[in-house]
C-alpha cells in the first residue's frame, strides 16, 4: 500500500471522487493551474478540465454562494477556502442558507457541498494564515464539521464528506499536510461521518482531541494509561464514544488548538457535566490556546498547546 | 501619448407602452391576445392577493407581509419571458412572481402565516424558497446559472432583488463570477425607488443602476418598469441569449413601492404622501388597461368577469391556507438534516 | 424617576453620549429619519444631523468596516445591523479587524466602537430575524459582549460600551424592547462592563442567564431558593462571581436561548467544570433551546426556554 | 418613446513618460529635479530593499514575504502625491508605499520576520498597518476619510489594493459608501496582472478595472502604473480634488509583478517567462532614468553614489533588525485588549 502524506491522500480523495462522479466539481482561488497553495488540487485540472476545476475570482462569500447554487442544482461541489482565516467572508453563505435552505424548503432543495480549508498554527505564515474557528461552525445546526487527524482517515472521511448530502465544512490542519505520511489505499473506502475513534485505550484518564492535536495528546500520554479518542467530526460528535470512555476513566483532558474561551472543548466538557457528571472523580480539564489575538511567527509556538502542558493538566486529573 | 480614452459606454432605456396605453409597434414584443389577456389577469389577481394579504395581516391571521403594490408589472413581465424549465431566485417580495409561474397561492399565505411548509416548493416548478437576507440569493443564481453551463442544459437562471440589494458585497460578487464565466443568468434588479426608509439617491450614488452592469464588463439595460411589455421583452432578450451562451444581463426595472416597507413599518415617517402619489398615473395595471381598451380586448364585462374570478381565487386560497393542519414541534427536527442527529432524536423526546 | 421601556433607555442613553462627547456618531441601515426599525434611535437625526446619525447603504461588512476607519480615526461610532441575523457579512470585520487591529499595531490605532443589534426570538417575524448567535462572538478574543436584560442596566452598561476603549458587541432582546418598564435616571450613570449582577440571592442552586432568558429563569425560581446571576457581559464574563456562587449552592442551571451545542452555555459550564467543579453536588444543567434550525413563528414558542424547560432542570439538579 | 441612451461613459489612461524616457510636457506635473532624484532614490532603495527581503527569506531571516519588483512606480508616484497628515491604508505589498513615507524600514523587516512590533507605527506617520484580508481595509480607509469630512480636517485617504482586490464584497461596499457620503477618500488599484496564479482576465470580464467607478457614480481613470510622472499626477489630482469636497476617485495603476506572489509562491507553476520577459522594457527605474539622462540628471557617478547609499541604508536596516530583542511571551497578552482580562492574567502565570 502507497504511503501518502496528508496533502496526496486528500488529493488522491478528489481524484477518484471526481472520476466516480461527473457531478463532483472543485472551485476556490488558485486550486486550477495552480494546484491550491498547499497543492491539494494538483493535478485535478489537467485530468477534468477547467469546466469542473474552476479558478474563481478572489470572493470567498462569492466561492462558497455559487457552490451553493450549484449544489441545490445538482452539483457536489467541493469549495476550498484558501486559508480559514479568509473564511468570514462565507460565514454569512453558509450559516443563513448552506445551513438552512434544507429546511427552508422543507427538502426540496438541499446543499451537499463540501468546504475544505486548511487551519491551523505551525507554518510561520503571515497573519490570519493560522486560525482553527471550528467552533464557530459547529455552533450552527444543518452544517457538519469534520478535521482529520491522519492521512488515512482524511481520505475516507473526504470521501464521506463529498457523499454527504449535507454542508460539511472540513477543515485540513495545514501543520499536518506533509508531516505524517501513512498507508493509504488507493481506491474507494469510506471514514464515517459522526464517528469518534480511539487511537488507544486505556483506564486513567480520557483524553479528547482533533486534527493536529492529536499528535501531541499521543505524544503527551507515552507514559499513562490514557484513553486517547480522535473526534474526527465535530459536529455531530459522538458522544457515545466519548461516555463509554469517560465512564470508564472518570478522568478528562480535552486538547484544542483554538483560543480557550468558547472554544469547542467547551461543549465536549459540558456535555460530560450534564450527561456524565456522576462518573467523574476530578475536574475536566481543558488546554488550549490562549485567549489572546493569534500572535505572529515569532510567537506561535509559545500560543499552542504544548506536548508539556499536556502532560501537566494529564498530571492534574489524575491527582484525582 | 497622453490621456487618451480607451472605453466608452452607453446606457439604454426600454419603454414601449406610454401612460396612455400606446405601444412602440417597432419595439413592441410578438404576444398574442390570449398572452396580452394573460399578463393582465397576471397583474390583476396579483394585486388581489396582496391587498387580501394585508387585511389578513391587519386581522393577526399572517405574520409581517411585504406588499408588492406598484411593482407588478416588473415582476409579471419578467417571470413570464421565462420557461418552464429556467430557475427562478425570488428575494422576499416576489408575489407576482410565484403568481405568474403557477405557485400555489395557498401556500405563499400559509409561508406568510409563519409556516415552513409554505415553501416545500411543488417539484415540476424550479422556483427557490424566498430569501431573507438582502443580496444574498444572486449568489444561487449564479452558482446554478453555472451548473446549467457545465451539465450543458439549455436553460437560464433569473434572479430578483431590489435598489437596496445592489450595496451588498454579495451583489458585486455574484455580477462579476457571472461575467467571468459568462454563466447564462438574468439580474432583475427592481429599483422601487426605496430601501426601507433609505431612497434610492442615498443607496448609491450611480445615476442608473443599470450602469452598474459596466463594472462586470456586460450588459446593462433600464426599463419602465410599470410598462409590463417593456419588462417582458428585455427580459426575453435577455434569456434568450443567456442560451445562446452569450453571459448574463442586468435589467434595471424601474418602479415605486406604493405600500409600506412591510406591514411592520410606517412610511410617512420618512416620505411624503405627494411623492407617492406622483407615481399612481403610472400604475402598470391602468396602462395595460388603456392598451386593451383601445384594442377592444378590455370591456366592462370582462374587466367585471376578471374582478369575480381573482376574488374567487383569493379566496379559494385563504381557504385552503386556513385548512392546513397545524405543523408539529417535531417538525422542527425533521430539515435540519437529512437524518436528526444522536442528539436532535433525544431533544424531539421533548415533544 | 421616569419609568422606561429597554427602547427609551437605550434610545437615552445615546442622546446623552453625544450630548457628552461630539465624536459619538451612529451609523445603519434606517436609523435616520426612521429612526431605526424599533425606533431606538428615534430623534437622533433631529438632534444632531445626518453627519452624525449616518442612514447607510444596505450592506452590514460596510457599515461594520467604515466604523472601524472612523473609530481608528478618533470617532466613537455606535453601529446598528438591524437584525442579528444580518450580521454575518460582518463578521469578517469584526474577528479580523475590529478585534485585532489593536494588536497588529501594538496599540498605535485602536477601535472603540459598539456594535448594536437586537437578537433572539420572540416578534413574530420572518426567517433571520430571530437569532441569538452570542457564542460566535464570545469566542474571538479582543472583542467584548454585553447582553442586557433591563432598561437601567441597559442604559448603564450601553454608556460603559460607549466609553469602552474595546469593541463592544451590544445585544439587546427585541421580545425585551417594549416588555418591561422600570425606574431609568436620566443623566450619566454606568454599569461596568465584565461584572456580573445576583438578582436574587439563594442557597440551593444556581440559575445563570443573561437577556432575555433571565426573566424566564426568574419565574421559574419562584418556589426555590434559588441564586440568580445576569451575566450581563459574556465576554469577558465574570467568573468570579459564577464561582463564588457555585462554591455556594452546589449546583448549577444555565439557560441560553440559542441552539444548545457550542453555545456559550457551554463555555460557562466547562468553566466550572474547571474551576469549581469540587464544589458540585451534581451534573451541571443547559436549558437551551434546540438544535436545529430555527423555526418560523408558527413553532417559535416550541424552540424557546420555556419556564416549565427550566423548572425541571432545576427540579433535576436539586435531587443531588 | 423607444429605446434612448439615458447616460455615457467613458475611460481614460494617462500616460506621461514614454518607455525611451520622454515626457510629455503638457501632462508633466510641476516637479523640480530635486523631487524627480528624490522620486527616482526612492524606487532604486525600494528595489535594494527588494531584493534583500528575498535573500533574507532564503536563508531563513524573514518568513514568507511578498516582492514588489516592478511595481514600484505604481506606490511611489501614488505614496508621493499624498501629505504627511493625509493617512494611507497599505494591503500587504506596499513596500516602496512606507518607504516613501519615511517609515523606519528596519521595523518592515521585523515585521516580516515574524514580528508584530514592526507594525507600531511611529506616532508622526499616519499609515495604518499592513492589512493581509484581501480588500477588506479599503472599508477602513473610507470609514476615516467619513471621520475627516465629519470633523472638518482637510484630509484625504489613500488605501491600495490589488487587480484580485477588486473581486471582494468589500471592494464593492467601499466603492459605494465613498460615493455615496462623497468621502475625501483615493482609491489605488495595483493591476499586476495577477492574484497569485488567476489572471487579470480571469479576474473580472471587465476591460479596465477603472470603469468600475462607474457603478459608484464617481470618476476611474487608468494610468500606466510604470510611469511614475503619470501616477504622481493622477493621484495628487484626485488629493486635491477629494480635499475640495469632490469626493472620490478610483486609480488603477497598470503594471506588473515581475516576481513571485510570494516567497512560498512559484510563479513557473501558471506563468511562461515570456510574458513577464515583455514587461521588463517597461521597467520604471529604466524609463525615468533614461528621462533623467536626456534632462542631464543622470550621470554613472550619481548612479554609482546611488547604489551604495542605497546599499547602506538597507545594510542598515538588516542590522537593527537583527538587534532588536525578542518579543517576550507575554506580549500576546498585552495588545488584545486595553488591559488583560482576568482570564487572560491567569493564562499568563504559564510564562
Ligand atoms: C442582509 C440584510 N440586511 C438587512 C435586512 C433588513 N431589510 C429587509 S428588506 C430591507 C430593504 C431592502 O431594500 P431593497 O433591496 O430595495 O428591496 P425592497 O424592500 O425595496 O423590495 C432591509 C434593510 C435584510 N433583510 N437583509
Ligand atoms: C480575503 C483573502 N482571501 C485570500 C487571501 C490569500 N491571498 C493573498 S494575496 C492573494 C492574491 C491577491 O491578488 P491581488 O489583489 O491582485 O494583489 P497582489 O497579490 O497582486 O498584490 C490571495 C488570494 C487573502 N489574503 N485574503
Ligand atoms: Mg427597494
Ligand atoms: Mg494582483
Amino acid at each position: 500500500m502507497p504511503k501518502m502524506n496528508m496533502v496526496q491522500a486528500i488529493n488522491l480523495a478528489l481524484k477518484e471522487e471526481m472520476k466516480r462522479d461527473n457531478n463532483v466539481v472543485v472551485l476556490g482561488e488558485d486550486v486550477g493551474r495552480d494546484g491550491g497553495v498547499f497543492r491539494v488540487t494538483e493535478g485535478l485540472l489537467d485530468l477534468y478540465g477547467s469546466e469542473r476545476v474552476m479558478d474563481t475570482p478572489l470572493a470567498e462569500s462569492g466561492i462558497v454562494g455559487t457552490a451553493i447554487g450549484m449544489a441545490a442544482y445538482g452539483l457536489k461541489p467541493v469549495a476550498e477556502i484558501q486559508f480559514m482565516g479568509f473564511i468570514y467572508p462565507a460565514v454569512d453563505q453558509i450559516f443563513n442558507h448552506a445551513a438552512r435552505i434544507r429546511s427552508r424548503c422543507r427538502g426540496r432543495y438541499t446543499v451537499p457541498l463540501v468546504i475544505r480549508t486548511p487551519y491551523g498554527v505551525g507554518i510561520k505564515s503571515p497573519e490570519h494564515h493560522s486560525e482553527s474557528s471550528e467552533a464557530h461552525f459547529c455552533h450552527m445546526p444543518g452544517i457538519k464539521v469534520v478535521v482529520p487527524a491522519t492521512p488515512y482517515t482524511a481520505k475516507g472521511l473526504l470521501i464521506s464528506a463529498i457523499r454527504d448530502p449535507d454542508t460539511v465544512v472540513f477543515l485540513e490542519s495545514a501543520r499536518l499536510y506533509r508531516m505524517i505520511k501513512e498507508d493509504v489505499p488507493e481506491g474507494e473506502y469510506t471514514v464515517p461521518l459522526g464517528q469518534a475513534r480511539i487511537v488507544q485505550e486505556g483506564r486513567q484518564v480520557t483524553v479528547i482531541a482533533w486534527g493536529s492535536m492529536l499528535h501531541r495528546a499521543l505524544q503527551a500520554v507515552s507514559t499513562v494509561d490514557a484513553e486517547v479518542i480522535d473526534l474526527m467530526t465535530l459536529l455531530p460528535f459522538d458522544e457515545e464514544t466519548v461516555y463509554k470512555s469517560v465512564k470508564k476513566t472518570g478522568r478528562v483532558v480535552i486538547v484544542q488548538e483554538a483560543p480557550k474561551t468558547g472554544g469547542f472543548g467547551a461543549e465536549i466538557s459540558a456535555s460530560i457535566a450534564e450527561d456524565a457528571m456522576l462518573y467523574l472523580k476530578g475536574p475536566i480539564k481543558r488546554v488550549t490556546g490562549y485567549d489572546v489575538v493569534l500572535p505572529l511567527p515569532k510567537l506561535e509556538d509559545y500560543y499552542m498547546p504544548t506536548v508539556n502542558r499536556i502532560s501537566k493538566a494529564i498530571e492534574e486529573v489524575l491527582k484525582y | 501619448m497622453p490621456e487618451q480614452t480607451i472605453e466608452s459606454f452607453s446606457i439604454k432605456r426600454l419603454e414601449i407602452l406610454s401612460e396612455t396605453g400606446d405601444a412602440d409597434a417597432a419595439l413592441m414584443p410578438p404576444l398574442s391576445e390570449e398572452q396580452i389577456k394573460e399578463l393582465h389577469e397576471l397583474l390583476f389577481v396579483t394585486r388581489t392577493f396582496d391587498g387580501r394579504a394585508l387585511n389578513l395581516q391587519r386581522e393577526g391571521r399572517l405574520g409581517t407581509y411585504a406588499p408588492v403594490l406598484g411593482q407588478e408589472a416588473s415582476q409579471v413581465g419578467s417571470a413570464y419571458a421565462f420557461e418552464k424549465t429556467d430557475w427562478l431566485f425570488p428575494s422576499f417580495r416576489e408575489m407576482a412572481v410565484f403568481m405568474t409561474i403557477g405557485y400555489p397561492m395557498n401556500m405563499i399565505f400559509q409561508y406568510w402565516s409563519g409556516d415552513e411548509r409554505g415553501l416545500k416548493i411543488p417539484d415540476d416548478l424550479n422556483i427557490f424558497p424566498i430569501s431573507i437576507p438582502v443580496g444574498t440569493h444572486i449568489l444561487h443564481a449564479v452558482g446554478a446559472a453555472m451548473a446549467m453551463k457545465y451539465k450543458g442544459d439549455k436553460k437560464a437562471a433569473g434572479v430578483y432583488f431590489g435598489d437596496g440589494g445592489t450595496s451588498e458585497g454579495d451583489f458585486h460578487e455574484g455580477m462579476n463570477f457571472a461575467g467571468t464565466f459568462k454563466a447564462p443568468v438574468v439580474f432583475i434588479c427592481q429599483n422601487n425607488h426605496w430601501a426601507i426608509s433609505v431612497p434610492r439617491e442615498r443607496q448609491t450614488a450611480a445615476r442608473s443602476l443599470a450602469q452598474k452592469a459596466v463594472a462586470y464588463g456586460f450588459e446593462g439595460i433600464q426599463v419602465d418598469g410599470n410598462d409590463v411589455f417593456a419588462v417582458y421583452k428585455a427580459t426575453r432578450d435577455a434569456v434568450d441569449k443567456a442560451k445562446r451562451g452569450e453571459g448574463p444581463t442586468l435589467i434595471e426595472c424601474v418602479t415605486y413601492r406604493m405600500a409600506d416597507h412591510t406591514t411592520a413599518d410606517d412610511a410617512s415617517r420618512y416620505r411624503t404622501k405627494e411623492v407617492s402619489e406622483a407615481w399612481k398615473p403610472k400604475d402598470p395595471i391602468v396602462r395595460l388597461k388603456l392598451f386593451m381598451e383601445k384594442k377592444g380586448i378590455w370591456t366592462e364585462a370582462y374587466q367585471k368577469e376578471l374582478e369575480e374570478k381573482s376574488k374567487a381565487r383569493v379566496d379559494e386560497w385563504v381557504k385552503m391556507e386556513e385548512s392546513v393542519e397545524k405543523p408539529s414541534p417535531k417538525d422542527m427536527f425533521m430539515f435540519t438534516y437529512e437524518k436528526p442527529t444522536p442528539r436532535q432524536l433525544k431533544e424531539m423526546g421533548d415533544f
